[in-house]
């Protein structure tokens, strides 16, 4: 509990396989049932069993958006996370450890070890995963909170499988929250309870709820770490929602048939990392010249190829900007957080209805596989639903043509089993009627018109996406850009700064392209120092930024390492680029996951 | 919001209409096709302009989705919906198509390079599926659009432009891999043989699952070695050998026959049910691109009330 | 025959099937051997049979570096040749046409009508293409060479099909000939000879014989047009030259046969076009990753998707620039014409295997399909072969480590079946012995580690680049910027534009990765008025060149239709772009193929 | 110019000696498996690793190449050459290894999703090539990696976390498909019985030629429908049924068995000979990869002349 009001943070860490998730997610579930804020971020390893996983729960009374700067309470579930984390623990944090098993080690000054005899609580148990159960009531009791309130989250999350099982569970906890509560000193102030319960949910989540509410029909897949929490979300509602979900043979698949349905009339949509989308490229050059609408989403990791495929990163930014060969249209969207996930996937899908292409989200590992959660009330069910020339129910007009050289370009469209409609769709370079111009004659002329057609189309629903704007006190010292999922951190890294004296501003680009160059260049050519945050070696959005604008930012703080940036990793580079006038900063990561 | 912005009135309406078309005429496309004269594919194209015309089918009920390739260029020869697609990409994108809109009757047209090439595990895994659809694979062993290369199904020892000291792979048998795949009606035609060929389209339409048909459409510039003067005198059909098609093994041996008798006609046929008659989301029959979009305000709080 | 020496253009239009190649090819060795320097372009469909062809044979006496703007001497195959260009044909210029067939239209004033009564010509031949050899012989006499130089072109071109098919198209030729000389005037000055025999061939061998002198073992291939003359050019000459040349299943196939091929130890190459390139870049990233060195050739045609196969254009740039996900280190270079293609394949190698990464090659339909010819003194037969740190006969030392942090980043390199150094390489992140660091912990220290060591190697390597430089009087007017193909008809575009009094330099970038960020930009900014030159409707390479530099161009010549720039549509461009003061210019195609 | 910056003694070498290792263990890589306790594949690795080692093979002849996958993470636990490839890739990968230098013994390896799913249409047509490798694959049924995917063996109505259903796929038989396919060395094992797969290992890196080796290898964290308790009771051997190697047919036949009883062993196998002994470039006996690079002055006089 800060002077800013609460922020505490708990991280649980052992191997895979040693059952984090649970008591994590009752955790979770209880606190945002109780109102409170959070983020969890789980750092973990790409194998099944072993490894090393620390997840952490950040716990605020207001909006948190990153994992935070440090662990006040950390459960040890094995000797691996007392030797590598208990070093990094502050004053006044607590570490509880099964003291049958772990040896402490050296704790820095402050830091209070939490040892619980394990063995003697569970007593005759033979759950081996009870030291779970115990480490929760130990952790209510130190929190300060009553066990009525774990008691019940204990009853909801096991409740499925059968109340034995819920008494088990209960009596644990209990023995665990009472050997607490007379052996250990509670925090001092208990966490506070919020105004209203909040919903939870991860970024993918997120994405495949907001395709549901787009009117997402198709969604197709081939799993791919970070983004298979979208089809796994998907697969479970199918039935429920009408969605036919499908698991196809590899991604190239994935985008034709997705293309194949969206062409059908339905909208599509499949989610992928890097390797998948690299396959998906030349699907999307052709729904472009084909102008079949539909979505695509590409969940970075850290790359270059296989790569860290349990690690975050921003690297595949020119990856999807060459999405294909030649020019073609196609909108690209990175949003901030999985509520703003959420909104995208409908908004892109009216764009894309609208403009008849593809489009493109991106998404990462820290906004996928996080978990956020949200005032439920925020999460708006019916978003409005544009679907653009597709004429649903057209009466027959004996020459319809489905390239019609328009005005605007969009050319209106009727999906395949309408009478008096007939056409045929070509990825060829194709005349207003469909009939491809290399089949006969080439005509350069007819070839200029048709690209210009395509061309303008986008251009002008382009038009309708809203510019980036400029968040925090106009004249700062300092203006922090970054695009994508760095919103948060960059955003508390700014309150963190403002303590510190150092005014900053933050702007953050969410649309890629359609990028509002004069807007961008405008803002930033005015700001006293731009710094640009990003999670890549070689600055792909820095160079981005300056190909669609010409400005070169004066300095770059830039993390590779596969985890994700925390506020005092961008508040540190900040004063060192602001005070040594360097170029570029590149933060140390203190905890070794 | 959608918008309706067609004009125009029934004395407009072109061919397409709601009364079924009075010949196979009616199903002819806007161009004229541009293949080589004596193209196997004018066969195969007339066969397919036939069998949707005796079946009663009218062009606005008919998808036709293409790869790349000489063969691909079909779907512009036809007057129906089509797709011309990517090379070796024509099954998934109909395999979309159809279960977006399962009302629809979906062709797949291409070459062997389009299907047995690039796109040979799609094929496999389509058949596995039992989509239905129907495959017409214009198989003239060679590729015709690249200007004669090998492809999988050119015999060893052939000469292309690519292997110009012969082929040293042994071809794909398309009839007993489909058949070892899952794929519940496995054909083989001859473009030259229009009659057989309308009939064996018309059953694979009618069949319900993934229908495959391997046809002979000779190449006559690119591939010498299997002309029409080849096969005309080893062409056999199947239906005059009384063929059992449930017989797996003999459909396989049958089709491996590669000398003086080489067969045409249904090799296998089995009625497991498509994927599209088992999937639930199907069930209610309304195609899932006609139905209305979004969430109910019910389907919406059930999803908010799993999130607290 | 202008003041500046000898420039003739012969064109020879038809359909496909009109067997075009023929006379052309007979034409082009004929003046190719009497060591005049051509230069041949042939417009086509993507058809087999019918369309429309117009092949261009420009011939000089000096370095022809483009097609030109006129035709001098049009044959007409077809009515539909004489439609179409009848009207673009300037005064002196000649049509010659078979009279029993074609109708000449209304010709231009000044334009010189040939009608050449074929059916009693060819007396009782019954060979369906006599009509091109006739023509032959009318066009000899029509430049005024000796009936003899044709008679043993004929010999040569036909003598693999036996005498009496020499004597059929001999007499053909010379009847031909004799009616010409009684019936038309030829021109005013007969074709001169050159110095010495000259060589002829296309960039697609030359890519072929670039790589087979840099010691390629291995191509792959899928056929994908226009790249497909690399594979038959490597198919025919494979027994010879002991080049293993596999047409694979796909191309995702293709590009990891190559790897496998490159990690055994040769020298491994593969050609294909941008939708093939697209199922490449998985495994380029997978190559860079792995630090196998191979090339990977793009062959740009007009896309989009499909596009327009038989057609140029510079529009996969952003494509190559993309080819995976995540931060990878590779070479992209763009060679500007054959002989150039030639050299840098060599040259390439060297790169990538001191650096032990992919390298990318871009050509286009242009050069790769263009018939250049060339001095073949300027061809090095043996260029330098630079295999880096592969260890061809090492050792046995007992901790090899194949990726061994070095001071430069280069880790010796050893390729499968040596004793004692059995590795593993993986496209997951590893440590120095190869070890998946995903597998058991991801130290995000030995992340960053590695991602800095294969940064720092590439770098290095990258170095020895030689920049671009800028060619004419440093002090013009105008500077035209263009990478690549562009390169030609820039530069017979500055010829022309001195002779209209405007003083123009140019620079063109050939490596676009490593950029040569400062050199450019110094020679950019201190430039009068830039114009980028270039075959793209969105304009990716300036929007690239402002990615590395900042620069943004003061105009932009810019060419979409299929049809590549002819020096005077670029000479009109900037003399537009001067007095205007506009940011664009297109040309406009007048020649409709 | 090639560079020798090596430097050590022979005291320093390690593991990989020109002598014949000692033991299977000397096979053992760097790293200990981070398979879950009681993965089918452990019995793969120890498998290959006794039939390399009976075969007095050495390590630095031996090059493994995986795609992605639990299984496919073997050639970092194996002291070999290994290549760690893309997902799906490792076949076209092996090839132009073996091709380059078709001295080494080259095994390829990986999961069901891997080899039959996404790299399915590289195993077709590297049957048909008949590339002289091992193709092992490590067959539970599932995308075991990424948590517990369907995959294209998953058995009907089986419910995965992308199928939570049911899974409405025919699943693939890799056994038949490859014998159509033209592979010349079709066989099937269990993970639980090292001994015949040691032996089913040892045959097929010994047959010149394409060798497809399915494994039933279970996934015990994801995979509960065919687990070792599914196999153990219904495993039979087709050496104890006297089985017919050259007859494809009872081979097919004995594939298809999937009930009670479940056939591993030797399905088919045949001469044909392998691409790298037909292909002429490789008469000259040197590795390609070992060969010196550059033109002859012989080689390129001819080909300026040509251009002449
Ligand atoms: C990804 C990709 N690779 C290559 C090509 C070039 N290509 C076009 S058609 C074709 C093969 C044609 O052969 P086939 O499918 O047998 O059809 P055919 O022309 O013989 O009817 C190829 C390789 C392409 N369009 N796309
Ligand atoms: C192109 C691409 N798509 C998806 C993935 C993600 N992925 C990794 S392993 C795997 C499947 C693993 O299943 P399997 O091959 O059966 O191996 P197992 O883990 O079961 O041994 C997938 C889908 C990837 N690495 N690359
Ligand atoms: S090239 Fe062959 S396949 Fe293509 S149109 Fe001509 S004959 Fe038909
Ligand atoms: S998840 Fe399954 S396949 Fe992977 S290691 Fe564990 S048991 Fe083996
Ligand atoms: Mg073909
Ligand atoms: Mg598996």
């Amino acid at each position: 509990m800060s002077a800013n009001g609460l922020d505490f943070s708990i991280a649980i860490g052992g191997a895979a396989g040693q059952g984090i998730a649970t008591p994590g997610n009752i955790l979770a579930r209880m606190f945002s049932r109780r109102g409170l804020h959070l983020y969890a971020y789980n750092a973990y390893q790409s194998i099944i069993r072993g490894g090393h996983i620390l997840l952490t729960i950040r716990i605020r009374d207001r909006e948190v958006l990153t994992h935070g700067d440090g662990i006040d309470l950390l459960l040890c579930l094995n000797q691996d996370t007392m030797d590598r984390h208990l070093r990094i623990l502050g004053p006044g944090s607590r570490a509880l450890y099964n003291s049958d098993k772990i040896q402490p080690g050296e704790a820095p000054d402050g830091v209070i070890l939490c040892p619980m005899p394990i063995a003697e609580l569970a007593g005759d148990s033979k759950n081996k995963l009870i030291q779970n159960t115990i480490s929760l009531g130990v952790m209510m009791s130190l929190i300060g909170l009553d066990f009525s309130v774990l008691e019940e989250a204990l009853e909801q999350a096991f409740k499925r499988k059968g109340d034995a099982v819920v008494e088990e569970n209960v009596t644990m906890a209990q023995a665990g929250y009472d050997h607490a509560t007379t052996h250990f000193e509670s925090v001092p102030e208990p966490l506070p309870e919020g105004k209203k319960p909040l919903a939870m949910w991860t970024g993918n989540s997120a994405l495949a709820m907001g395709g549901a509410a787009a009117g997402v029909k198709f969604y197709a897949a081939y799993p791919m770490s970070p983004a298979t929490g979208v089809l796994h979300w998907m697969a479970n509602h199918a039935h429920e929602l009408g969605i036919m979900v499908r698991q196809v043979e590899d991604e190239i698949g994935v985008a034709n048939m997705v293309i194949g349905a969206a062409h059908s009339g339905c909208r599509a949509m499949c989610a992928t990392s890097g390797g998948g989308f690299a396959l998906m490229t030349e699907a999307i050059g052709a729904a472009s010249m084909m102008e079949i609408p539909a979505v695509f989403i590409n969940v970075m990791r850290a790359g270059p190829s296989t790569g860290v495929p349990t690690k975050t990163e921003q690297g595949d930014l020119w990856q999807v900007l060459g999405a294909s060969q030649g020019d073609f249209e196609r909108f690209i969207v990175a949003p901030k957080d999985a509520l703003d996930a959420y909104n995208t996937v409908p908004e892109l899908f009216n764009l894309v209805d609208r403009a008849q292409c593809p489009g493109i989200l991106i998404s990462d590992l820290l906004i996928s596989e996080g978990t956020f959660n949200v005032d439920p009330d925020l999460i708006d069910l019916q978003p409005e639903i544009d679907r653009g020339d597709l004429l649903v129910d057209p009466s027959p007009n004996g020459n319809y043509l489905r390239y019609a050289d328009t005005e605007s370009g969009i050319s209106p469209r009727v999906t395949p089993g309408h009478e008096g409609f007939v056409h045929v769709v070509t990825t060829d370079e194709h005349d207003e009627d469909g009939v491809i111009i290399s089949d006969e004659f080439t005509h350069p002329h007819k070839r200029r018109r048709s690209v210009e057609k395509r061309a303008r189309k986008f251009l002008g629903v382009a038009a309708d996406v809203s510019p980036p704007t400029l968040e925090g006190p106009q004249d700062a010292e300092v203006t922090l850009v970054g695009w994508g999922s760095t919103y948060g951190v960059i955003r508390e890294a700014i309150e963190m700064l403002s303590e510190q004296g150092v005014v900053a501003n933050q702007l953050t680009i969410k649309w890629i392209v359609p990028f509002h160059s004069e807007v961008v260049d405008e803002i930033l050519s005015s700001a006293k120092r731009v710094l640009i945050v990003e999670n890549s070696h070689s600055g792909q959005f820095a160079r981005y930024l300056r190909s669609e604008t010409g400005f070169s930012a004066h300095g770059h703080i830039r993390k590779y390492d596969g985890e994700p940036f925390m506020p005092h990793h961008v508040v540190e580079g900040v004063i060192e680029l602001l005070e040594s006038q360097a170029a570029i900063h590149i933060p140390y990561q203190e905890i070794i996951v | 919001m959608s918008t309706a912005t067609a004009t125009g009135t029934a004395e407009m309406i072109g061919l397409e209409l709601a009364r079924s078309p009075e010949s196979p005429k009616e199903f002819k496309g806007k161009v004229t096709p541009d293949w080589c004269v004596g193209c196997g594919d004018f066969g195969v194209l007339n066969a397919l302009q036939r069998a949707l015309f005796e079946l009663g089918l009218k062009p606005h009920e008919i998808l036709c989705v293409s790869g790349i390739g000489c063969s691909s260029n079909l779907p512009g020869y036809l007057n129906t919906y089509g797709m011309h697609t990517l090379h070796g990409r024509s099954l998934p994108v109909a395999t979309g198509a159809k279960l977006g809109n399962h009302k629809l009757t979906v062709i797949a047209t291409g070459g062997d390079g389009d299907g047995y090439g690039i796109g040979g595990n799609h094929l496999m895994h389509t058949a596995r599926r039992n989509i239905d659809l129907t495959y017409l694979v214009m198989n003239n062993q060679i590729y015709g659009l690249t200007t004669g290369q090998v492809s999988p199904t050119s015999r060893p020892d052939m000469k292309t432009k690519s292997t110009p000291f012969g082929n040293l792979e042994y071809p794909i048998n398309p009839i007993t891999s489909a058949i070892m795949n899952g794929a519940t009606y496995v054909a083989r035609a001859y473009s030259a043989d229009p009659k057989h060929l309308t009939e064996i389209i018309k059953k694979a339409i009618e069949h319900k699952g993934f229908s495959l048909i391997d046809v002979f459409s000779p190449c006559v510039t690119f591939n010498h070695d299997n002309d029409f003067a080849f096969f005309k005198p080893r062409i056999k059909k199947l239906e005059d050998e009384g063929h059992d098609t449930t017989d797996w093994k003999a459909a396989c041996e049958k089709a491996m026959a590669w000398g003086d008798e080489i067969y045409i006609g249904l090799f296998h046929e089995n009625d497991r049910p498509s994927l599209d008659s088992l999937e639930m989301v199907l069930e209610d029959d309304t195609p899932l691109s006609r139905r209305p979009l979004g969430l109910s305000s019910e389907q919406g709080e059930t999803l908010i009330g799993r999130m607290m």
